[in-house]
């Protein structure tokens, strides 16, 4: 677009942002955007929430956290002991012992943690981690700085895999089943059963989750040593947006690649029911990129323009958005490559020219009809197509809420369309560093078929039992084969099927690599010593084998990954130095790479022939069931950490809903938290509603991932619902995926009540204007620095100490993932409570992410702000307490001292941000407890103190990090440089949004982002204007939204022009 | 003031008519003492369970910290303040009204403010530290208690509220302690004579008695006006819209004397009957007690109509949203009952007539007593439910451990009072004897 | 300001709290080692430089010399046999600071004064080891004491700066 | 008044004739030493102590009470506030947070003021003595009396007091 000229300038400024009957934008949001039935966010949340019994809802909501199981004998117990102690008046001080080392390791000094680097085994992207161990024992799990997949960021179930290393219900001893029961058995007994079975046929199979290292090829050695054929392998991950994508490109160029794209370069970014923030190809990578490809300066930034159905995160991120028709991304992606077609600038050559001409001319009468149905008039298209033309663009298409049959095709003309825009090798990357395929594409269908026939199957680290609709039968194949042996790190559906269930080791434990690019590899090594009974899922094999006299030359998987690395150190070119010296180097570091190349962008092939058909646009009530950002397909679901961190759009935790766009709940006659009976061909199920704004009226999204009734965690067991059961068999036709996506469903309203347990229970700004700011384009060039600490001040200045620390929040990068909730709720033992107390309102993290609605119910726009301690300069809840149990730290810093805090709970009153957290019970962790509270896995940093009940505790800004800096740059008698210190949340942010420093240090970033134009103060009211809020001057602020199409915005919200 | 009360009893049948009533007392004041005893027992079982498992068994949540025990924290403290108005304000403004009831209005004083006391320990989260880090006293630490903090002010105000109350309700009761002397033998006759200093009634004991009377009436005046009010900033002293605003401390100073002057009522008439006290206590006493009600009835719906007023003119969105909500929103049935129990029933005391009609009079000041205690649940709660950030929103209801704390409350309280009236004289016979027809040898003489 | 707080926590042996002096598996002498040996406190407790624990030696460092030295001694002789067996020596706590509160030795260890020099011994806190047979707890490691010593000048004011105490007293400096 | 003092107690039944006699012996030197005893405080009783006693010096113990009470209010305040400031809420230690401490200087004020007027009653009636001497029976009942120390019982003052309606003398 180039920089504006100045008479644009002008026509944007008159021009009336919103087609508003009248200018008194002072009423509420829903008096000046008119829409059918409910204009604005506030008024049909309010009316949906009328009527709704608050506190009878559902038989099951009701919070049992009031009934606290009271026996007799425990509270007698607990009741005596504490009046013998109180009567006991001197307690002789008990003895304890100091145990030391018997040889203390050179490199481990007690009391400075040890860093080792590993690769994530959660989901198959591959990002390498940084694992901090104190005394031997994992700590955290941080992104590693320097590996390029994820640059130190992690997503949500990547911190949380430390609570699944400790998890009191991982498998203690190997099981063997005997009818209907799991008994425990010894390895030695494992191994001989099996080695005799294994003996005895050679019908093996190994069905594994997706994996981009050296695993596979081991499987496919041990399968060639035990006589099956090289297809014995099946490879199947339920995002099976890897096989679309690897499907594609065969179809397209010949490889089954994934190319690796690079949004950061690009200015304009169209997706059409994609969500690669929350679960697409590598989501950390895609997120860093996103942030990068956004960020504003010198006028220039990214737009995202994005279509879809519903209400995704990444679609919430977007700048455009528009609503389709559930199942019409195809039609829409054709529209869009017609208008760039017939675009006059547009340079197209080849195959890529005549695949577009014959498949225009071919849909040419659908594609007229599908403007009308779509509501998006083909000017829209045009524009857009020119826009992306004259900028920088890409496209992205598909994703989990779009696994139709129609996936494949909707990524081929994805790749048609890149073609157009000449994307390739700028920004999608297939022939330099492309991205392998975890998987095979078609493996699940090809298993369904073989798997009869087979007489022993390893289920190594996959649950196709939980994760395939039940309607494909996996679980049944898995009864029929006579030895099913389940190899899991931890306990899954598989478990109770299969004849073995086996304890796999966790990703900490075990040796592996990946390369998630290609030339591109990433080591994973152990970095605790087996914490239960578990063996390496490989090694297990190798023991198999040995006693079935047909084993492999390798004594573990150590020693075979050993070998094949030698083949990664000619391929990476570093033949210098010795092996084992490479060997030891990598592990240090993590990883090596050397990108190949290769030529594959000119084999393009015509493949316009499976483009032929385009299924009709059906009308009616379709389902669709998105992968949870969280715990991916169901694999996080045992994680407590991940169940409370609330999803993004919804903000629900433990539970699934069923999200209906407000006006269909409306007509339907439906509340919120009411149950509906959802029933297609398939099946029936019984959801909660959730009104969600943004969704497409016909359209029903019920996520994944929740459900489990396996009983194998009492986490997971019946949290929430799985709706796979209501998809019928049916598969893409091209990459054989089975579909989880745009079902015909019917909705019959119950009586039943059911009370979703969401951390937010108020959805608009409620008018209020100093919460969440945005500011467009034009207003932001003409904006000048802030200087937001020049608050009038009654008291004297605060004699302030040698640093003042400070964070600042870009909620323009912010994408609402929750990433930060969960790493803060790790470093800092903070302790998850259940659902029924979740319901009450007494979750426990210290950072929340705080979703509006805003504007129009159809499409409305979200507004994501984490909150955690504003760690004011005239604190409210510090001058109410009365033991000084908080006080103000002349560094900046709010301490919070627990063991003063007596629990008079004001200055959580007092405290205007609500950020601070009470310990309404004791919990205990490393253990399942009967208490909802007392179910935390022993995941615990020894640096942070754990907080007894009664305390108060918020967020301290890492203080414990900051103490630590702070004794370094003591020892070597200079100051703590700018970017020394990072919180955990601002180490896994994977969008770059949180940043932490030294505010006395002006030019730290932390000081430049608070003299930013965008910056702003949370209750800070408008400044520029002499209203200064509530003047608590905090040390966090905030950079507003930008508008990039300065859609929607009030008057009362644009910055005044005088 | 004596000439209009119809006196039918001499200054000779106070001693025999009061101390009669102590001997054998009526069946009823032991099925009251048990009923209040058995609520005793429940609120103390409650607590020990919160005490056991921890403040989650209470209703509360974040954003709403304070609930019920709060409300009956200020209630409490609040019914306390109408019995040093009445003996010490009153005595002051020389109302010769007060002198039948200003013994069992002290009285009151004294259980509500040990009752109001109970309450900073029981809703506190850690009451095994709490109890003595609350108190200025060196310790290995170093560290002192933040004397800018409300709670702080509050733990001042309210042991000294209690030692005032208590020594200005004994010294009233010594003289008394030494005409109970004077009636009876053995051991009773060594304790009452230790309890009344060895009171002879010379006339410089009087002369003392009266002028240090005088002082501590002039002392405890300023007394009630400021712990209420330092109660008041307990709430007004944090940033919360609708707590924030400076009408709190004269607000809660006429709630408290309205909810005090209802609760004496309550509690003298009944105590009358069953101790027989009609002939000390007249309707006229009562009546005037019942004029100061109404009184103290409007001003606080004056206070109520100004705070709205005042949230709606200061044109802070945050302070109108919490009122909008308070009147229409999901906690509107707490603040309608409370604008119907202590703004439109005390009206009915404008009537003569309705005065005169003690069941009338009786529930209204009940009512009264229900519309204080949901006036308080009405600012704590609906206040701290919505306030600024809309997704900080919660919701709040109590469990049966807070409603057990609070009937608790009631059972200790009344308790209390009813082992007070039954070995000590509810009405104070030497100030009695002032406000009954002197004992003049010619009739005409006196005025 | 004197408080009678103060009075408890003079560091001249007040037996209220400290003199805690449990008794040890076997009668380790510091004052043979440290006293009389003048070994360098740092050789066995290694982390009192580098890390928050000051750390009792491992059993190799003490086998590095009495596998030579001494070795017919019967508490000798029951190292080795620990030493032989692998098995960690569990010695007895004497200096235990509740969980609550963290004391790095590092930085006390490397205080410097404004003129550069050594600030603190281990003496100041652990009192006269080298002199004690079996260690006892010589100070009361109250926070009373820690404060009187943390809040000590540093540099006496100047009419431009303000004085500096040796370290700071805010509440997370130990609590957090 | 010990119980050894020998001399004649009467007691009145009605208030005027009792105030009129005090004022009739009130000069006399044989009644020196007399004391007079009242079931309440009648105002007539109190004018007369008040011009024989003149104003009562409890006033002064009020006055010591509450000037002790503010300085101590005031002074444990600042004086722990000087020992460790600690900022707390912006509001920096020291007379800056003067405002929050008016309320313990006030609270203590009031505290003291009331001890020490509770004393300065105690002190000045020189009441805690437990062998105080019930005169007569009825004293705190509804009976005036007034003891003559070394008098006859048949002696002219008997005879004075029982002109002005004395309703018994006898002598102790």
């Amino acid at each position: 677009m180039g920089t504006p000229t100045t008479d644009e300038l002008e026509k944007l400024e008159k021009q009336t942002l919103v087609d508003a009957p009248h200018e008194d934008f002072e009423r509420s949001a829903e008096t000046f955007v008119p829409g059918p039935y409910y204009a604005a966010a506030e008024e049909v949340m309010a009316e949906l929430e009328a009527g709704v019994p608050t506190h009878v809802a559902g038989a099951k909501a009701n919070p049992k956290g009031l009934d606290f199981s009271v026996d007799r004998r425990d509270f007698m117990r607990l009741f005596t002991v504490a009046t013998a102690a109180s009567a006991a008046a001197c307690i002789r001080r008990p003895v304890e012992k100091a145990v030391p080392y018997v040889n203390q390791p050179i490199d481990q000094v007690p009391g400075v943690p040890t860093f080792y680097s590993s690769t994530c085994g959660s989901c198959a992207a591959g990002c390498g981690i940084l694992v901090k161990t104190k005394e031997g024992r994992p700590v955290k799990i941080e992104g590693n700085p320097e590996h390029p997949v994820n640059q130190g960021a992690l997503c949500g179930l990547g911190q949380a895999e430390i609570q699944g290393l400790y998890h009191p219900e991982r498998l203690k001893t190997p099981m063997q089943r005997h009818g209907r029961r799991l008994d425990p058995v010894q390895w030695e007994d494992v191994y001989s059963i099996l080695g005799e079975a294994v003996k005895k046929t050679s019908k093996i199979g190994i069905f594994t989750g997706g994996s981009t290292g050296h695993r596979h090829e081991f499987f496919l050695e041990v399968l060639e040593k035990v006589g099956a054929p090289k297809t014995a392998l099946y490879t199947w991950e339920a995002n099976s947006i890897w096989s679309d994508i690897a499907q594609a490109h065969e179809i397209a160029f010949g490889k089954a690649v994934i190319p690796r794209m690079e949004i950061k370069h690009a200015d304009l970014l169209v997706g059409i029911g994609t969500d690669f923030l929350e679960i697409g190809v590598s989501p950390v990578a895609a997120a860093k990129s996103l942030s990068a490809f956004r960020t504003h300066h010198n006028g220039k930034t990214g737009r995202f323009v994005q279509f879809e159905t519903n209400l995704s995160m990444t679609g919430a991120n977007a700048d455009k958005r528009h609503v389709i028709a559930p199942g019409s991304e195809l039609q829409v992606a054709l529209l869009l490559v017609r208008s760039l077609y017939e675009h006059p600038k547009v340079k197209v050559s080849g195959i890529a020219h005549t695949m577009a001409q014959s498949l225009l001319r071919t849909h040419q009468s659908e594609l007229d009809r599908a403007y009308a149905t779509l509501q998006i008039p083909k000017t829209e298209f045009d524009a857009l197509a020119t826009e992306m033309i004259q900028s920088e663009s890409l496209m992205l298409v598909g994703g989990s809420s779009m696994f139709s049959e129609e996936a494949t095709k909707l990524q081929l003309v994805g790749i048609l369309g890149n073609l157009l825009l000449g994307a390739y090798e700028k920004f999608l990357f297939i022939d330099r560093g492309w991205m392998k395929s975890p998987v095979v594409p078609g493996d699940l269908e090809r298993f369904v078929a073989e798997a009869p026939q087979l007489d022993i199957l390893f289920v190594i680290d996959s649950d196709p039992a939980f994760t395939t609709p039940a309607s494909w039968g996996v679980t049944g194949i898995l009864e029929k084969i006579p030895t099913v042996v389940s190899i899991q790190s931890f306990p899954n559906d598989v478990d109770l099927v299969s004849k073995f269930a086996l304890p796999g080791h966790h990703t900490l434990e075990s040796w592996g690599d990946e390369e998630p690019v290609e030339g591109f590899w990433s080591m994973r090594q152990p970095v605790i010593r087996p914490t239960t009974d578990s063996r390496q899922a490989e090694d297990i094999l190798l023991w198999i084998l040995a006693t079935s006299e047909k084993n492999l030359p390798y004594a573990d998987y150590h020693a075979f990954l050993y070998k094949k690395w030698e083949a990664v150190q000619q391929f990476s070119g570093n033949l210098t130095v010795v092996y084992d010296m490479f060997f030891k180097a990598v592990l240090r570091r993590g990883f090596i790479g050397k990108l190949t190349v290769q030529t594959l962008f000119a084999q393009l092939k015509d493949f316009s022939t499976h483009l032929k058909t385009l299924r009709p646009l059906s009308t009616g009530l379709q389902l669709i069931a998105p992968l949870d950002h969280r715990f991916h397909d169901g694999r996080g679901a045992h994680l407590p950490v991940l169940q409370e961190t609330g999803d993004a759009i919804t903000t629900v935790t433990w539970d699934t809903w069923a999200a209906i766009n407000p006006n269909t709940m409306t007509k339907m006659g439906l509340k919120r938290n009411q149950v509906v009976e959802l029933s297609t061909a398939a099946g029936k199920l019984k959801v909660p509603v959730y009104p969600l704004p943004g969704l497409h009226p016909d359209v029903i999204v019920c996520p994944r991932g929740n459900g489990h009734t396996d009983a194998r965690s009492t986490i997971s067991n019946n949290a929430g619902l799985n709706p796979l059961g209501l998809f019928a068999k049916a598969q893409d036709p091209l990459s054989k995926e089975p579909v989880t996506a745009l079902v015909p469903v019917k909705v019959a309203a119950t009586t039943e009540w059911f009370r979703l347990a969401a951390l937010q229970k108020h959805h608009d700004i409620a008018n209020r204007k100093d919460i969440i700011k945005k500011v467009d384009l034009p207003s932001l060039k003409v904006a000048k620095k802030k200087n937001l600490d020049h608050v009038p001040d009654m008291f004297p200045k605060l004699e302030e100490g040698e640093y003042r620390w400070g964070m600042a929040i870009d909620l323009d990068k912010c994408t609402g993932c929750g990433a930060c909730v969960a790493a803060c709720s790790i470093e800092n033992n903070v302790p998850q409570v259940g659902r029924d107390q979740v319901i009450l309102g007494r979750e426990m993290t210290w950072i929340r992410i705080d979703r509006y609605f805003y504007g129009d119910v159809n499409a409305p726009e979200v507004s994501f702000q984490p909150v955690n301690c504003q760690h004011c300069h005239h604190a409210p809840c510090e001058a109410v307490c009365p033991v000084f149990a908080t006080t103000h730290d002349p560094e900046g810093l709010n301490a919070m001292t627990y063991n003063r805090c007596i629990g008079t709970r004001y200055c959580a009153n007092a405290c205007p941000y609500k950020v601070r957290r009470f310990n309404w019970w004791t919990h205990k962790w490393g253990e399942m407890g009967k208490r909802a509270q007392d179910r935390n896995p022993r995941a615990m940093n020894p640096d942070v103190t754990v907080r007894t009940r009664g305390v108060m505790e918020k967020c301290s800004l890492c203080v414990g990090r900051l103490r630590d800096a702070k004794h370094e740059a003591k020892e070597t008698g200079r100051k703590v440089p700018d970017g020394a210190v990072q919180t955990a949340c601002q180490q896994t942010c994977p969008s770059n949004a949180i940043v932490f420093g030294d505010l006395h240090d002006a030019q730290s970033r932390v000081s430049r982002a608070r003299q930013d134009p965008r910056a702003y103060l949370l209750l800070g009211g408008d400044p520029e204007n002499g209203h200064y809020g509530l003047k608590t001057l905090p040390g966090v602020s905030y950079l507003s939204e930008i508008l990039r199409y300065g859609l929607h915005q009030p008057e009362h919200e644009q910055p005044h022009k005088e | 003031m004596s000439d209009l009360v119809a006196w039918d009893k001499t200054i000779s049948d106070v001693n025999e008519g009061i101390l009669v009533g102590l001997k054998k007392p009526h069946p009823s004041f032991y099925v009251a003492l048990s009923i209040s005893v058995l609520c005793l027992i429940i609120g103390a079982i409650c607590w020990a369970i919160e005490i056991t498992y921890g403040m989650g068994t209470t209703g509360l949540n974040n954003p709403v910290y304070w609930g019920v025990l709060i409300t009956d924290f200020v209630f409490w403290v609040g019914i306390g303040h109408a019995g040093t108005l009445i003996s010490a304000i009153l005595f002051l403004f020389r109302a010769k009204w007060r002198n039948s009831i200003n013994r069992s209005a002290e009285a009151m004083t004294v259980f509500a403010v040990i009752t109001a006391g109970l309450f900073p320990l029981i809703h506190v989260g850690r009451v095994w530290v709490a109890a003595y880090w609350m108190l200025p006293l060196p310790n290995t630490n170093n560290v002192w208690v933040n004397f800018r903090s409300p709670l702080m002010w509050d733990v001042f105000a309210i042991s000294t509220y209690l030692t005032v109350s208590l020594l200005f309700w004994y010294m009233g009761l010594v003289p008394d302690l030494a005409s109970m002397r004077d009636r009876v033998t053995g051991y009773k006759r060594i304790v009452f004579n230790f309890m009344s200093f060895g009171w002879t009634g010379s006339l410089r004991q009087w002369h003392h008695y009266e002028a240090g009377y005088g002082f501590l009436a002039a002392l405890a005046t300023p007394l009630v006006l400021s712990v209420h009010s330092i109660v008041s900033w307990d709430f007004a002293m944090s940033m919360q819209p609708g707590w924030h605003t400076t009408i709190f401390p004269p607000y809660f100073v006429a709630g408290a004397i309205l909810s005090g002057c209802a609760m004496v009522y309550t509690l003298v008439l009944p105590l009358r009957w069953m101790f027989r006290l009609e002939g000390f206590i007249r309707k006229e006493h009562l009546d005037c007690l019942l004029k100061l009600t109404l009184l103290t009835s409007t001003i606080v719906a004056y206070a109520y109509g100004i705070e709205f007023f005042v949230a709606w003119y200061s044109g802070n969105e945050y302070e109108w949203a919490i009122f909008q909500k308070r009147a229409v929103g999901p906690y509107a049935f707490y603040f309608w009952v409370m604008v119907a129990c202590n703004c439109i029933f005390p009206m009915a005391f404008w009537s003569r007539r309705l005065r005169a009609n003690t069941a009338v009079c009786f529930i209204v000041c009940l009512l009264v007593n229900v519309g204080m205690w949901f006036e308080r649940y009405n600012i704590i709660v609906s206040s701290l439910v919505e306030d600024f950030l809309p997704s900080a929103w919660g919701h709040y209801e109590p469990t049966w451990i807070e409603m057990g704390i609070t009937l608790g409350s009631f059972g200790w309280f009344f308790t209390w009072l009813l082992i007070f009236c039954r070995f000590f004289p509810l009405v104070s016979m030497s100030e009695l004897k002032l406000i009954m027809p002197k004992p003049l040898r010619k009739k005409s003489e006196g005025h | 300001m004197w408080t009678p707080g103060d009075h408890v926590d003079d560091s001249t042996q007040s037996s209220l709290v400290s003199g805690y002096h449990p008794d040890q598996p076997i009668e380790f002498s510091h004052k043979l080692h440290a006293g009389d040996r003048k070994m360098e406190c740092e050789y066995c407790h290694n982390g009192a430089r580098r890390s928050p624990v000051a750390g009792i030696p491992s059993l190799n460092t003490c086998m590095g010399c009495h596998k030579f030295v001494n070795t017919d001694a019967d508490a000798i002789k029951k190292l080795n046999e620990h030493y032989k067996k692998n098995e960690p020596f569990p010695w007895t706590l004497v200096h235990k600071l509740p969980e609550y509160v963290r004391f790095p030795h590092k930085v006390h260890v490397l205080a410097k004064d404004h003129q550069g020099q050594a600030l603190l011994k281990c003496q100041t806190c652990h009192g006269p080891v080298e002199k004690m047979t079996t260690v006892e707890q010589w100070a009361p490691l109250q926070m009373g004491w820690c404060i009187d010593c943390h809040s000590q000048t540093k540099e006496p004011a100047t009419p431009f700066k303000k004085a500096t105490t040796l370290a700071p007293i805010t509440c997370n400096t130990c609590h957090y | 008044m010990s119980r050894y003092k020998k001399g004649i107690i009467a007691s009145f039944e009605y208030l005027d004739d009792f105030c009129s006699v005090i004022k009739s012996i009130k000069g006399k030197p044989e009644f020196l030493g007399h004391e007079i005893y009242s079931p309440t405080s009648y105002h007539e009783l109190m004018e007369i102590a008040e011009d024989s006693m003149g104003p009562s010096p409890v006033r002064w113990f009020t006055l010591i009470g509450a000037l002790t009470g503010v300085t101590a209010g005031f002074g444990m305040c600042l004086l722990l506030d000087y020992d460790w400031p600690i900022v707390v809420g912006g509001k920096t230690a020291g007379i800056y947070s003067l405002p929050a401490y008016f309320i313990f200087g006030f609270e203590v004020m009031v505290l003291l003021g009331a001890i020490a007027t509770i004393l300065g009653m105690l002190v000045m009636g020189r009441l805690p003595n437990p062998r105080s001497w019930v005169l007569h029976p009825r004293i705190t009942d509804d009976r005036f009396v007034i003891f003559v120390p070394d008098v006859a019982d048949d002696g002219e003052e008997a005879q004075l007091l029982k002109e002005f309606g004395a309703e018994e003398v006898y002598g102790v």
